[in-house]
C-alpha cells in the first residue's frame, strides 16, 4: 500500500508532530496555478503555417513528404500520411533535408575556375555569363561533329527528369552515366532473372510470417527503409499473429538487431546456405512436387546432392542441424519469404548468392502471393519510369576510355550531385582529370564538383520541382510529384531548367526535342495523362493538378502488377564460392551508414550527429571488430588503427562491438570527404578507398565486400565520439529495464 | 488538474528498430543545437529522445536491444520538488514543464531525474546565420546555462488545443502528435489523451506487455513501454 | 567537607539493605520477575513457529539492552572527560553491568527468531549460515563479559576497602575478591589505564551490538527497510538511555539513603548532557525521517506507514513525545536543569519513551510477514500485547530492576576511591574576595 | 595539564599583537603569492562566466563535480569553529583558549569561500539571483521552498551571520586592547570598531552573556548546516548512493573531523609562523589529537553503516557505484587514498602521546586528514551520478577541468588570504581569553606534589 504525500500529511497532522514542519513543507497549492512567469515564444508567434506537400530526395527511395513553411522559411518536413511508400514517416535522413536546403556551404551561384583544376579557386560570375559559356562549348562541339563526346554523370534520376536527360542526351548526342556507390545492379539483374521483371518487385514484409533475410538491410538503407519500416512495424505488432525474422548476415547489423534471430555466415556463402535450405525443403517433402519437379529440372532432390546441410555447413560456417531447422521454418510458417542484398550481393558471386535467395520464394510458392513478392506495374506515364543504374563495368569502361581516349574521347563532362571521385577508386578521379572541360550542376562542393572548370549550382530539391517513380513501388501505380516549397535561399537554378534553357540556346533539334521553356511545364504537360483515373478526381484538369499537388502526387491502387510472366527457375547443381582480393586475416564488410548513407549525407550536422544505433558512434569512422578477439591483440577502444588492403591505407578508431564475429572487421561509409561543407570535411575516412575492382564475375558490379585486410595498431588513440557511456551497456540482474515478453500473439 | 487531458505515449519496443529517425525529428522540431563531435566525446549530446543500445548474451547468441529514452512526464515527477526556482513544475495536463526563463542551472532537478532525461546547455549554442532559417518559432532557443528536455511537443499541444477551442470541442485522438511519433517509421511511439478511454494509447496501456520504467520507483510515468517480444521457446 | 575516613565509613557502612523495605522491595521485584519468567515459559511452549507473537519480548529484550547496557559508558565517558562532578556518579551507571548477564540470557530465545543471512538482505551480506546466529551472541557475551570485567576493575579498590572495612559475609566475599589489591602505585595505574582500555573496548561491543541487534533482528525481518542511520539512532538511543537511567538511579538513591554526594552539581551536569542527548535523539530521528518521505519511493513509503505513521503511530507518537518533547520542554530552562526533579522527570519520561520506541521498532517487525518477496507490499494490522506479554514486558523490566538492586547490595554504589580522590584535589581558595574551590588537573 | 609558563599581561599583549603591530617582510611576500593564485583563479572564474560550463568536465549525467565537493569540503571546514568555540565554551574546556579565534575565523572564511562555490557551480551567476531572493513578486513566485537548495542559503547565511557575530563578540576584548596599543588612523579604527569596550564590570558581563548565548544559539545551527548541505544530496532520490538516511549525522561529524583537523594545521602555522610557542603549546596539539581521535572514529562508523547499507540494499546501481569506488581506476586509488590519509594513516598515529605532541606530525597529519576528506566527498558524489540508476547505457565517469582545478586552488589561496590578513589587524590568539585563563589557572598542593589547578568559574 502506498502512502500518498497527502494520506501522510492527513496523519502527520493528526500526530502531535509539529504540524507546521510539514506544511511547511507540502506542496502549496499555488504551485498548480503557477504558470509560464514570462510569456513564452510559442504564445507570441503570430502568422499561420503551410504545409505543402513533396518528394523527399535524400535517397533514392523516393517518399512523399510535406513541408511546414512559415514567413517563407521551411521550418519542418514530416512524411506524407497520404503517400503509399511511406504512410506519413520518414527515416532520419528525410528528417535532416532542411539543413541541405539551409546550409552555410551551399553553393549560392555560378561560378569559373581560376586556378589549377583542383586548387578550390573560383571566381563568381552571373548567371548568364556561366550559360554563355557552357553554350558556347556544346556548340563547339556540336560544330566539330563531337556531339558524341558530351558526358553526363548524375545521381539516379527518375520521372520526367529521367525523360528529360535522355531527350537531351538523344537529340544532342553524348552518353548518360549515373554513378551511385551502392549501385543495385547485381540485385537488379537477379530479380531480372529470378521474377523476369526490370522493376524491383514489392516485398511484402508487412503481411509475411516468415521473413528470412540474407544480408538485406531493409531496416536501415536496402532500397526503401521508411516503407520497409512501416511494413516491419506491422509484421511485428499488426492485427496477425507476429512474424519472424531470421537475419543471416557475416556482419551484425542493425537490422540482424531486430531479428529474432541472427546467424552470423561466412562472407559470400549465402547462395550456398539458400540452396541448402532448398535441399532440405525438397527433400523433406515441404516443397509441392510439381515445384520440386520444376525447380530440379526434373532430377529431383538429387540435383542439390552438392548442397546437403552437412557439406553446406562446412561452406557456410553454420551448423547442420540450424541449417535443417531454418528450412524447416522456412517451409512451414508460411507466407514466407526470402530476400536479399548488402553483403549477399557485393561478392565476386553475389548474383549467384541472390538468384539462390530470391529462387526460395518460388519453393515455398510466396511468389504472386500477399505476403510474398509482388510484381510492380510498369510507369503509369509510359517513358516516365524510375531511375537506371550503371554497374561498376560501366565505370571501368570509361576510365579506359578516358585514359585511351578511345574509341572516342570525352571532351566535355556535366555532372550534377554525383560524386564518383569520392566513391569510386583513385584511378578513376586521375582519370577523369583528362576531361578538357568539366561543368558541375551540383548544389555543394563536393570531391567532384572542386575538378570543375566551371560550376552552375542546382537546386536543393525543396526548391524545386520534378516528379519520382519509386522503385521499388508498393505494388500499384505511383508517381509522387515533387513541388518547390520555399523560393530559391541562393542564386541557384534547378538543373532541368538548365537544360531546357540550353536547349533552347542550341535550337534545332534540341529544341525541338524539349520544346518546354521551364521544366515545370512539362511536368504540367506530362501529368494530362493521369487526369482521368488514381487517387486524384477532377472534372477538369486545372484541379486536378492542384489536387496533383496538394496530394503530393498521384497513385492508382487498382492499377497493380500483372501475374508473374516467368516460371520457376532451375537451381543451380554446383555451389559458385566467392573470390577476395588481399591477404589479411580479417574480412572486411562495408556498410552504408544509416545516417550518412553512403556519404551523401556527411555534409548535413544532423546525420553527422546521428549515433550509429549499435556502436552509438557519430561523426567518425570506425572500425568495428569482436571485443574479445581485440582485446587479445592487446587494442583499446579509440585506438587508431591502420587498415590495410592490397589498394590502400586508412585509419580508423576502434570500436570493441561484442556481436561481430571473429575473423570479420566492419566499417561505415560515408566519411573521409576532401570536400563537401565544414561538416563532411576533414573528417573520418573512406573505407571506399580499400576496395580493389573485384567484380561481380556476372554482371560486373561492385563487389564491395569482397576484401581481406590487415590491421595494425598506429599507436595513436582518439576518444570516441559515442552515445553510450563508459562500460558495455546491458541490463542488471534484476532489473527490467527492456524486458522481454514471451507472448505470442 | 483538467478534466479533459492527460497526455502520455506507449512504446513498443517489439517495433523498434533504432533507426533514429524520432531522434532527428525531435531535434528538427524543438531547435536542439547541433550535438557536434566534441559534444559526444565529452558526453554531453543533446538529444531529448534518445535510443539506448543493450547488449544481452555474448556472441553468436547475442542480441541487441533498443530502448528509446524520453521524459516520462512523470505523475510524480522528482524533478520538480527539488528546483529552487519553480523552472520545472506539473501543468494542469499532467506534463512536467519547464520555464526556460527561470531557470537558473544548478543542476539539480537532472540529478534527481531518474531517467536522466534531462539535458544542460554547457555551452552558448550557435547555428551558422543561414541555418537559423529552420529553427521552429514556436519553440524558444535556449541559451547557454539552463536545463532543458522533452515537452512532449508542448507547443503542438498548444495550438492544437486552442485550435480545437475555438471550434468548441476537444481534440480527436491522433489529431496531434508531437514529431518524433509522428515520424517513427515503425509506428514504435503511439501518443494520446490517457483520459479519453476510446484512444489509442489507452487501449494500448492495457496490453499485456505493458511496463514502466522503474515503477519501483514511484515516479508514475506518462510513458509506458510494451515489452519486446521473444518467440516462446526458441534457443536464441 | 568530611575527610577520606568518613567518607569510607559512611559509604561501606549505613544501614543499607537492612531495612524492611529493602527486603519488601526486593520480594516484589522477584514476584513479578517470576511472573515474567513464567509468561517466558508459556511463549516458549508455543515455539517459534509464529514470529509475530514474539514482538513483544524482542521489544523488551532490545529495551532492556538500550537502557541499561549504555549506563557503564556514562561512567566510562565521565572518566575520560575528567569532569570533577562525576565521582559520585560512576558507580551508580556502571553497576547496570550486571543486567547485562540478565539481557543475555534473554536475548538466547530470540535468536530461534533471525532470518538465516542467505537470501535477503542483512548486514552479513553473503555471509555463510549462521552468520548472525553466531556473531550476534558472541558480540552479545563479549559486552556482557567486557562490562563485567569493568565492573570489577571499578570495583577493585573499593572491595579492598570493604575487605579491610566490612564484617561477616561480605567481608569474606571482598576479601576474596580484592586477594590481590595492596593499592600500590603500580596497581593504581594498571587500575586507571584498565578503566580506560576496558572502557573504549566497551564502548565499541556496545555500538557493535546495537548495529547488529538492530539490523538482524529489526531490519533485516522487514524486507526492503534498508536504512543506515537506524543502527546509529539504536545506539545513540541507548545512550541517551544510559544518562537517563543513570539519573534515575542517582534520584532513587537519594530518596532512599539521603546520599549527601549525589547533589546538584552532578543533577545539573547530568541535565546538560541529557539534554543534548535529546536534542541529537531529535535530530537523528527527524534525518531518517525526512530523507525516506522526501524520496517519495513507495518502498520507503510503506516503511514509513509501518514505522511511523501507521498501524504503530500511537508508540511512535508517544516515543516521540516522552523521548524528545517532554525532555525537551524541560530541560530547555536552566532552573529545572538546575533542580533535582527536572532531571529526574526528564530522565523517567525518557525511560518510558524508550520503551514504546522499542514497541514501535520490534513489535511492528515482527508482525510482517515472512515471506520472500524482496518489498514489503503489506502493512500488518496493529498487534496489541496480550495478558502473556504484558506479563513478560512488565515482569523481565522488574528483572532487570532487581539484578540492579542486588548489585549494589553487594557493591557500594558510590566509587569510595573516586570520590576520597576528588577531596585530595580539591581546595578551598579566597578568589577576588570570594571563596572558590580550586580543582587540581594532575597529568 | 597546564605546562604554561608564567607570562606578565603586558608580554601577552605584546607577544599577541606582534602579528599586528609589525609587518615582516615574509607577510607581503606570502600576501603577493597568495594574491596571484587568486588573481589567476578570479581570472579563471572570469572566463568560466564568460564562456559557460562547457570549460567544466562535467557532463550527462554527472552534472555535479569538483565544484560541488569544494563547497562541501570548505562548509566542512567552517565547522570547527563553532565546534570549538561553542562546545568547549560551554564545557568550560581548559585548552580551548588559544584555539577558539583561529576557529573562529577559519569558520568564516571558509564559509564564505564555500558560499562563493554554488554560485560558480550555476555558471552564470546573475540569474542565480533570484533563487535566493524572490524578486517576482507580480506573479506570487517565491522560491520553492521544498528545494534543499532553498534550505542550503538559508542556513548557510544564518550560519555566516552568526559565527561572524561569534568572531565579534570575542574580538571585542581584544580590539580594544589593540586600541590602546596602536596611534594614528588604526588607533581610530580600532576605537571605531571596538564600540567604546572599556573592560567595566558590566561590559565584561555583556561580552561573556553574548558569548554564551551566541554559542548556545548556533549550537544547532552548526549542526543545521551541514546536514542541509547532506540534503542536497539525501533528498536526491534518483541517485541511490545518495538517497541514505544517515547522510546528515555522517556529513556533520566528517565536518567536524575536517575542520578539527584544519584547525591543527592553522594552530602549527600559527605557532610556527608568529612565535607562540608559549601560548599554542603541545598540551594543545595534545588536547586536539584526542578529540580528533574520537571524532574521527566516530566518523569511521558512520562512513561504515554508510557503506554497508549501501550493499546491504543489494540494489544493481548501489553495487555498481560501489565497484566504481573501490575497484575502477583512478576512483580505486582515490579511494585507498582517501581511507589511508582520512583514517588509517593519522587516526593509529594519533594514539602516541608522542605523536600527539609534536607538531610538525600533527601538522602533516591533520593535512593528511583534510586531502582524505576531500576526496571523501569527490567519491560520493561523483560516482554517485556516474551510477545513477540502472540505466547501464548512461553510466559515465567525469574529470575536472584546468580551469576547474585552477578555480579550487584558488578557494584555498583565498581563505589562507583571508585569515593572513586577518591576522594584520587583528590578534589571532584571542588575548582576554588567554588572559582569563591565566588568572584562573593556579597550582594546589597535592601531597608532596604541585598540581595545575583551575579555579571553577561558577
Ligand atoms: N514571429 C513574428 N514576429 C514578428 C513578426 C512576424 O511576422 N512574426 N512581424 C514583425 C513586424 S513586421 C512587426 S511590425 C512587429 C509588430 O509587433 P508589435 O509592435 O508588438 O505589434 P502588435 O503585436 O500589434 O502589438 C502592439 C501593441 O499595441 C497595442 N495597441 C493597439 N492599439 C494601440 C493604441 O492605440 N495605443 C497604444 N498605446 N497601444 C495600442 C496592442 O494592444 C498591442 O499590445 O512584430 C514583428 N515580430
Ligand atoms: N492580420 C494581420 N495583418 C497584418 C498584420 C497583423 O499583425 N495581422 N501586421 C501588418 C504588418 S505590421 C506588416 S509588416 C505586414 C507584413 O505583411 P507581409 O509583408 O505580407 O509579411 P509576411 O506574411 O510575414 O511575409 C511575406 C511573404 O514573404 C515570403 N518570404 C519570406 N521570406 C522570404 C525570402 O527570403 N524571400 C522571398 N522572396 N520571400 C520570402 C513569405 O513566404 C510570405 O509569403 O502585415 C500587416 N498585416
Ligand atoms: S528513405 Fe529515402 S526518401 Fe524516404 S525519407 Fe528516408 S531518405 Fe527520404
Ligand atoms: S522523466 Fe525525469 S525530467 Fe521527466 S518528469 Fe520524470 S523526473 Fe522529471
Ligand atoms: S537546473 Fe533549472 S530547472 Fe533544474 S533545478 Fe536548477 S533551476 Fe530548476
Ligand atoms: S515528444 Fe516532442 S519533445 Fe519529446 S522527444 Fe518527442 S519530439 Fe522530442
Ligand atoms: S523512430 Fe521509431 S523505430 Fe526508429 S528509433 Fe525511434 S522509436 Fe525506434
Amino acid at each position: 500500500m502506498a502512502l500518498t504525500r497527502r494520506q501522510f500529511l492527513k496523519v502527520a497532522a493528526t500526530s502531535t508532530v509539529g504540524a507546521v514542519a510539514f506544511v511547511a513543507c507540502s506542496t502549496p497549492q499555488d504551485e498548480f496555478l503557477i504558470q509560464s512567469p514570462v510569456k513564452m515564444p510559442e504564445d507570441l508567434v503570430a502568422g499561420a503555417d503551410n504545409w505543402y506537400a513533396s518528394v523527399c530526395r535524400q535517397c533514392p527511395a523516393g517518399c512523399g513528404t510535406i513541408v511546414r513553411v512559415m514567413e517563407g522559411r521551411a521550418k519542418k518536413i514530416e512524411g506524407n500520411p497520404l503517400h503509399p511508400i511511406n504512410r506519413g514517416k520518414l527515416c532520419a535522413r528525410g528528417q535532416a533535408g532542411l539543413q541541405a536546403l539551409y546550409h552555410p556551404d551551399r553553393l549560392r551561384g555560378p561560378r569559373r575556375r581560376v586556378g589549377e583544376r583542383g586548387s578550390g579557386q573560383f571566381e563568381e560570375i552571373s548567371w548568364d555569363e556561366g550559360l554563355s559559356l557552357l553554350l558556347s562549348r556544346l556548340k563547339e562541339l556540336q560544330g566539330k561533329g563531337q556531339a558524341d563526346t558530351l558526358l553526363m554523370v548524375t545521381d539516379p534520376v527518375d520521372g520526367h527528369l529521367a525523360l528529360l536527360v535522355k531527350r537531351f542526351l538523344r537529340a544532342f548526342g553524348g552518353q548518360h552515366l549515373v554513378y551511385e556507390p551502392m549501385e543495385p545492379t547485381t540485385l537488379t539483374t537477379s530479380l531480372q532473372r529470378t521474377f523476369g521483371q526490370d522493376l524491383i518487385p514489392h516485398f511484402d514484409l508487412e503481411n509475411t510470417q516468415f521473413l528470412l533475410s540474407f544480408g538485406a538491410d531493409f531496416l536501415e538503407t536496402w532500397l526503401s527503409p521508411v516503407a520497409y519500416g512501416v511494413g516491419y512495424g506491422q509484421f511485428r505488432q499488426g492485427n496477425r499473429r507476429r512474424g519472424t525474422l531470421v537475419v543471416v548476415s557475416p556482419r551484425f547489423s542493425t537490422t540482424a538487431a531486430s531479428a529474432d534471430e541472427w546467424i552470423p555466415i561466412k562472407p559470400g556463402t549465402e547462395g550456398v546456405l539458400a540452396l541448402s535450405l532448398a535441399y532440405v525443403i525438397l527433400s523433406q517433402g515441404l516443397a509441392s512436387p510439381q515445384v520440386a519437379q520444376a525447380m530440379t529440372g526434373g532430377a529431383g532432390v538429387g540435383a542439390l546432392e552438392s548442397f546437403r546441410p552437412e557439406a553446406a555447413s562446412t561452406i557456410t560456417g553454420i551448423p547442420a542441424r540450424d541449417i535443417t531447422r531454418l528450412a524447416r521454418d522456412f517451409a512451414q510458417q508460411r507466407p514466407s519469404l526470402a530476400i536479399g542484398g548488402g553483403p549477399a550481393a557485393a561478392q565476386s558471386n553475389g548474383l549467384f548468392n541472390l538468384s539462390a535467395v530470391f529462387a526460395l520464394n518460388f519453393l515455398v510458392e510466396s511468389v504472386g502471393q500477399r505476403g510474398g513478392v509482388l510484381n510492380n506495374p510498369s510507369p503509369a506515364i509510359p517513358d516516365v519510369g524510375p531511375a537506371s543504374y550503371n554497374s561498376l563495368a560501366d565505370w571501368v569502361g570509361l576510365e579506359e576510355r578516358l585514359r585511351t581516349g578511345q574509341p572516342r574521347p570525352v571532351n566535355l563532362l556535366l555532372t550534377r550531385n554525383a560524386n564518383p571521385v569520392y566513391g569510386l577508386p583513385s584511378q578513376f578521379a586521375s582519370a577523369l582529370s583528362r576531361v578538357p572541360y568539366i561543368v558541375s550542376f551540383s548544389s555543394f562542393m563536393d570531391e567532384t564538383t572542386a575538378k570543375a572548370d566551371l560550376i552552375l549550382p542546382g537546386h536543393v530539391y525543396l526548391e524545386e520541382w520534378g516528379n519520382s517513380v519509386p522503385n521499388p513501388g508498393p505494388g500499384f501505380e505511383t508517381i509522387g510529384w515533387q513541388q518547390p516549397v520555399v523560393n530559391p535561399v541562393g542564386d541557384t537554378r534547378s538543373f532541368p531548367d538548365v537544360l531546357l534553357a540550353l536547349a533552347q540556346g542550341l535550337g534545332g533539334e534540341t529544341e525541338r526535342a524539349l520544346p518546354w521553356s521551364t521544366f515545370r511545364d512539362m511536368l504540367w504537360e506530362g501529368a494530362k495523362s493521369l487526369h482521368q483515373r488514381g487517387s486524384v478526381r477532377a472534372a477538369d484538369f486545372e484541379s486536378f493538378w492542384i489536387g496533383l499537388l496538394q496530394r503530393g502526387g498521384w497513385w492508382d491502387t487498382t492499377a497493380r502488377g500483372g501475374q508473374q510472366t516467368t516460371k520457376a527457375p532451375v537451381l543451380p547443381r554446383e555451389p559458385r564460392l566467392p573470390s577476395f582480393s588481399g591477404e589479411g586475416d580479417f574480412h572486411l564488410i562495408l556498410f552504408p551508414s544509416i545516417s550518412l548513407g553512403d556519404g551523401r549525407g556527411a555534409h548535413l550536422p544532423w546525420l553527422q550527429g546521428t549515433p550509429d544505433p549499435l556502436t552509438t558512434v557519430a561523426w567518425q569512422t570506425w572500425v568495428e571488430m569482436n571485443a574479445q578477439s581485440a582485446q587479445k591483440m592487446g587494442l583499446q577502444e579509440g585506438d587508431v588503427l591502420a587498415v590495410e588492403s592490397p589498394v590502400g591505407v586508412v585509419e580508423a578508431l576502434l570500436y570493441l562491438h561484442p556481436a561481430i564475429p571473429p575473423g570479420v572487421v566492419a566499417m561505415p561509409m560515408g566519411q573521409g570527404h576532401d570536400a563537401y561543407g565544414r561538416y563532411a570535411q576533414g573528417r573520418g575516412a573512406n573505407p571506399l578507398s580499400l576496395i580493389s575492382l573485384p567484380k561481380d564475375s556476372d554482371n560486373g558490379s561492385l563487389a564491395w565486400a569482397a576484401t581481406r585486410v590487415r590491421i595494425r595498431k598506429t599507436g595513436q588513440r582518439v576518444k570516441l565520439a559515442k552515445l553510450e557511456g563508459f562500460v558495455t551497456p546491458t541490463q542488471l540482474p534484476g532489473t527490467e529495464i527492456v524486458p522481454e515478453a514471451q507472448v505470442t500473439r | 488538474m483538467s478534466e479533459e487531458y492527460k497526455w502520455g505515449m506507449v512504446v513498443d519496443v517489439d517495433r523498434c528498430t533504432g533507426c533514429q529517425a524520432c531522434v532527428v525529428a525531435c531535434q528538427v522540431e524543438n531547435n536542439a543545437p547541433l550535438s557536434s563531435e566534441e559534444s559526444f566525446q565529452r558526453r554531453r549530446p543533446m538529444q531529448w529522445i534518445r535510443i539506448e543500445r543493450y547488449w544481452e548474451g555474448e556472441y553468436p547468441h547475442i542480441k541487441a536491444r533498443f530502448l528509446p529514452l524520453l521524459c516520462q512526464q512523470c505523475g510524480n515527477a522528482p524533478c520538480e520538488p527539488v528546483c529552487p526556482v519553480y523552472a520545472t513544475y506539473h501543468n494542469r495536463e499532467g506534463l512536467n514543464v519547464q520555464i526556460y526563463p527561470r531557470c537558473i542551472g544548478t543542476r539539480f532537478c537532472a540529478n534527481n531525474c531518474p531517467y536522466n532525461a534531462r539535458f544542460f546547455n554547457w555551452v552558448e549554442h550557435q547555428w551558422p546565420p543561414v541555418m537559423a532559417n529552420y529553427l521552429n518559432p514556436h519553440v524558444t532557443v535556449r541559451p547557454r546555462g539552463i536545463m532543458e528536455k522533452c515537452t512532449f511537443c508542448i507547443h503542438r499541444l498548444h495550438r492544437a488545443q486552442r485550435q480545437a477551442k475555438g471550434e468548441g470541442r476537444v481534440l480527436r485522438d491522433g489529431e496531434v502528435q508531437p514529431a518524433c511519433v509522428q515520424t517513427c517509421p515503425t509506428n514504435a511511439l503511439v501518443f494520446g489523451n490517457l483520459k479519453d478511454p476510446n484512444s489509442r494509447v489507452s487501449s494500448m496501456v492495457q496490453d499485456e506487455r505493458h511496463y514502466r520504467l522503474l515503477e519501483e520507483l514511484g515516479t508514475e510515468p506518462s510513458v509506458v513501454y510494451l515489452k519486446k517480444v521473444v518467440p516462446g521457446g526458441r534457443a536464441s | 567537607m568530611a575527610s577520606s575516613q568518613e567518607v569510607t565509613r559512611h559509604l561501606l557502612g549505613g544501614g543499607r539493605g537492612r531495612s524492611p523495605s529493602f527486603w519488601l522491595l526486593v520480594g516484589v521485584l522477584t514476584v513479578l520477575f517470576g511472573a515474567g519468567v513464567v509468561g517466558l515459559i508459556i511463549r516458549l511452549q508455543g515455539g517459534f513457529h509464529e514470529r509475530s507473537v514474539w514482538g513483544y519480548y524482542a521489544a523488551t529484550v532490545a529495551y532492556l539492552l538500550t537502557i541499561t547496557q549504555g549506563a557503564p559508558l556514562v561512567a566510562v565517558a565521565l572518566r575520560l572527560t575528567k569532569a570533577d562532578w562525576r565521582r559520585p556518579v560512576t558507580r551508580a551507571a556502571e553497576l547496570f553491568t550486571v543486567v547485562g548477564v540478565l539481557n543475555f540470557f534473554l536475548f538466547l530465545p530470540l535468536l530461534a527468531l533471525v532470518p538465516s543471512a542467505q537470501g535477503r538482505s542483512t548486514v552479513w551480506l553473503q555471509w555463510p549460515w549462521g552468520a548472525p546466529h553466531v556473531w550476534d551472541t558472541l558480540a552479545w557475551a563479549l559486552l556482557v563479559l567486557c562490562g563485567l570485567a569493568l565492573l570489577y576493575t571499578s570495583v577493585l579498590p573499593d572491595v579492598a576497602a570493604a575487605r579491610d572495612g566490612a564484617t561477616g559475609f561480605r567481608q569474606r566475599v571482598s576479601a576474596w575478591l580484592a586477594s590481590h589489591w595492596q593499592g600500590t602505585e603500580r596497581q593504581w595505574r594498571v587500575q586507571r589505564g584498565g578503566l580506560v582500555l576496558l572502557g573504549v573496548f566497551y564502548l565499541m561491543l556496545f555500538v557493535l551490538v546495537h548495529t547488529l541487534f538492530s539490523s538482524d533482528f529489526a531490519m533485516s525481518i522487514v524486507p526492503g527497510w534498508k536504512d543506515a542511520i537506524f543502527p546509529p539512532f539504536h545506539a545513540l538511543s541507548g545512550l541517551q538511555s544510559a544518562v537517563a537511567v543513570t539519573v534515575v538511579a542517582m534520584y532513587l538513591w537519594r530518596r532512599a539513603e539521603g546520599q549527601p554526594y549525589l547533589g546538584r552539581d552532578q543533577f545539573w551536569a547530568l541535565s546538560k548532557v541529557l539534554f543534548a542527548l535529546s536534542l541529537l535523539w531529535f535530530y537523528f530521528w527527524f534525518a531518517q525521517f525526512l530523507t525516506m518521505w522526501y524520496g517519495r519511493l513507495p518502498i520507503e513509503q510503506t516503511l514509513l506507514q509501518l514505522l511511523m505513521v501507521g498501524p504503530y503511530r500511537v508508540p511512535f507518537v508517544l516515543a516521540f513525545s516522552l523521548n524528545f518533547l517532554v525532555p525537551f520542554f524541560i530541560l530547555l530552562w536552566n532552573p529545572a536543569r538546575k533542580s533535582i526533579l527536572g532531571p529526574t522527570l526528564a530522565a523517567t519520561s525518557i525511560l518510558v519513551g524508550t520503551l514504546f520506541d522499542r514497541i514501535r521498532i520490534y513489535v511492528s517487525a515482527y508482525s510482517v510477514e515472512e515471506s520472500a518477496a524482496h518489498i514489503l507490499e503489506q502493512v500488518p494490522a496493529t498487534r496489541l500485547p496480550d495478558g502473556v506479554d504484558i506479563l513478560m514486558v512488565v515482569g523481565l523490566v522488574a528483572g532487570a530492576v532487581l539484578f540492579y538492586v542486588l548489585a549494589a547490595r553487594l557493591i557500594p554504589p558510590i566509587a569510595i576511591w573516586e570520590v576520597k580522590e576528588g577531596l585530595y584535589l580539591r581546595v578551598e581558595r579566597l578568589f577576588l574576595r570570594k571563596g572558590v574551590s580550586v580543582v587540581g588537573k594532575p597529568e | 595539564m597546564q605546562e604554561r609558563r608564567d607570562t606578565s599581561f603586558p608580554q601577552i599583549n605584546q607577544d599577541l599583537l606582534r602579528g599586528v603591530i609589525k609587518t615582516p617582510i615574509w607577510f607581503w611576500l606570502v600576501l603577493g603569492a597568495l594574491g596571484m593564485v587568486v588573481l589567476g583563479g578570479a581570472g579563471a572564474m572570469g572566463y568560466l562566466f564568460y564562456v559557460g560550463l562547457g570549460l567544466t568536465g562535467l557532463n550527462w549525467p554527472v552534472m555535479w563535480g569538483a565544484f560541488i565537493t569544494t563547497f562541501v569540503f570548505w562548509v566542512g571546514i567552517s565547522h570547527a569553529g563553532v565546534m570549538l568555540s561553542a562546545i568547549l565554551r560551554l564545557t568550560h574546556a581548559e585548552w580551548r583558549r588559544p584555539a577558539t579565534r583561529a576557529a573562529e575565523v577559519l569558520t568564516v572564511f571558509s564559509l564564505a569561500t564555500a558560499a562563493l562555490f554554488p554560485i560558480i557551480h550555476v555558471g552564470r551567476p546573475w540569474r542565480a539571483l533570484y533563487w535566493i531572493f524572490p524578486y517576482d513578486f507580480a506573479r506570487g513566485i517565491w522560491p520553492n521552498i521544498r528545494s534543499p537548495l532553498i534550505w542550503d542559503p538559508a542556513a548557510i547565511f544564518t550560519y555566516l551571520t552568526g559565527s561572524s557575530l561569534f568572531v565579534y563578540i570575542a574580538l571585542l576584548p581584544d580590539l580594544a586592547a589593540a586600541r590602546d596599543h596602536t596611534t594614528g588612523w588604526r588607533h581610530t579604527l580600532y576605537s571605531v570598531i571596538s564600540l567604546g569596550f572599556r573592560g567595566t564590570a558590566r561590559q565584561w558581563r555583556l561580552q561573556v552573556m553574548g558569548g554564551i548565548l551566541l554559542s548556545a544559539l548556533i549550537l544547532p545551527v552548526f549542526v543545521s548546516v551541514h546536514s542541509i548541505v547532506s540534503w542536497d544530496f539525501g533528498m536526491t532520490m534518483a541517485v541511490s548512493g545518495w538517497h541514505v538516511t544517515i547522510f546528515a549525522p555522517y556529513f556533520v561529524i566528517g565536518a567536524v573531523h575536517s575542520g578539527v583537523a584544519a584547525v591543527v594545521t592553522l594552530l602549527a602555522l600559527m605557532r610556527w609562523v608568529f612565535g607562540w610557542q608559549d601560548y599554542i603549546r603541545r598540551e594543545h596539539f595534545d588536547a586536539l589529537g584526542r578529540l580528533m581521535l574520537v571524532v574521527s572514529t566516530a566518523w569511521l562508523y558512520f562512513f561504515f553503516m554508510e557503506f554497508l547499507f549501501a550493499l546491504y540494499s543489494g540494489e544493481s546501481a548501489e553495487i555498481a557505484l560501489r565497484e566504481m569506488q573501490v575497484f575502477t581506476p583512478p576512483w580505486s586509488y582515490f579511494f585507498i587514498t582517501f581511507l589511508l590519509t582520512a583514517y588509517f594513516i593519522p587516526v593509529p598515529l594519533w594514539l602516541f602521546r608522542g605523536v600527539r605532541r609534536s607538531v610538525p606530525l600533527m601538522f602533516l597529519t591533520s593535512l593528511s586528514v583534510n586531502i582524505g576528506m576531500w576526496l571523501e566527498r569527490f567519491l560520493i558524489f561523483v560516482p554517485g551520478l556516474a551510477r545513477k540508476q540502472v540505466f547501464t547505457f548512461d553510466w559515465y565517469t567525469y574529470r575536472p577541468s584546468a580551469v576547474e582545478i585552477t578555480i579550487i586552488a584558488a578557494s584555498f589561496a583565498v581563505v589562507a588570504l583571508g585569515v593572513l590578513l586577518f591576522s594584520k589587524f587583528f590578534p589571532l590568539v584571542p588575548i582576554y581569553d588567554v588572559k582569563e585563563g591565566e588568572v584562573f589557572s593556579t597550582r594546589i598542593e597535592v601531597g608532596r606534589r604541585k598540581v595545575p589547578a583551575v579555579v571553577r568559574e561558577e
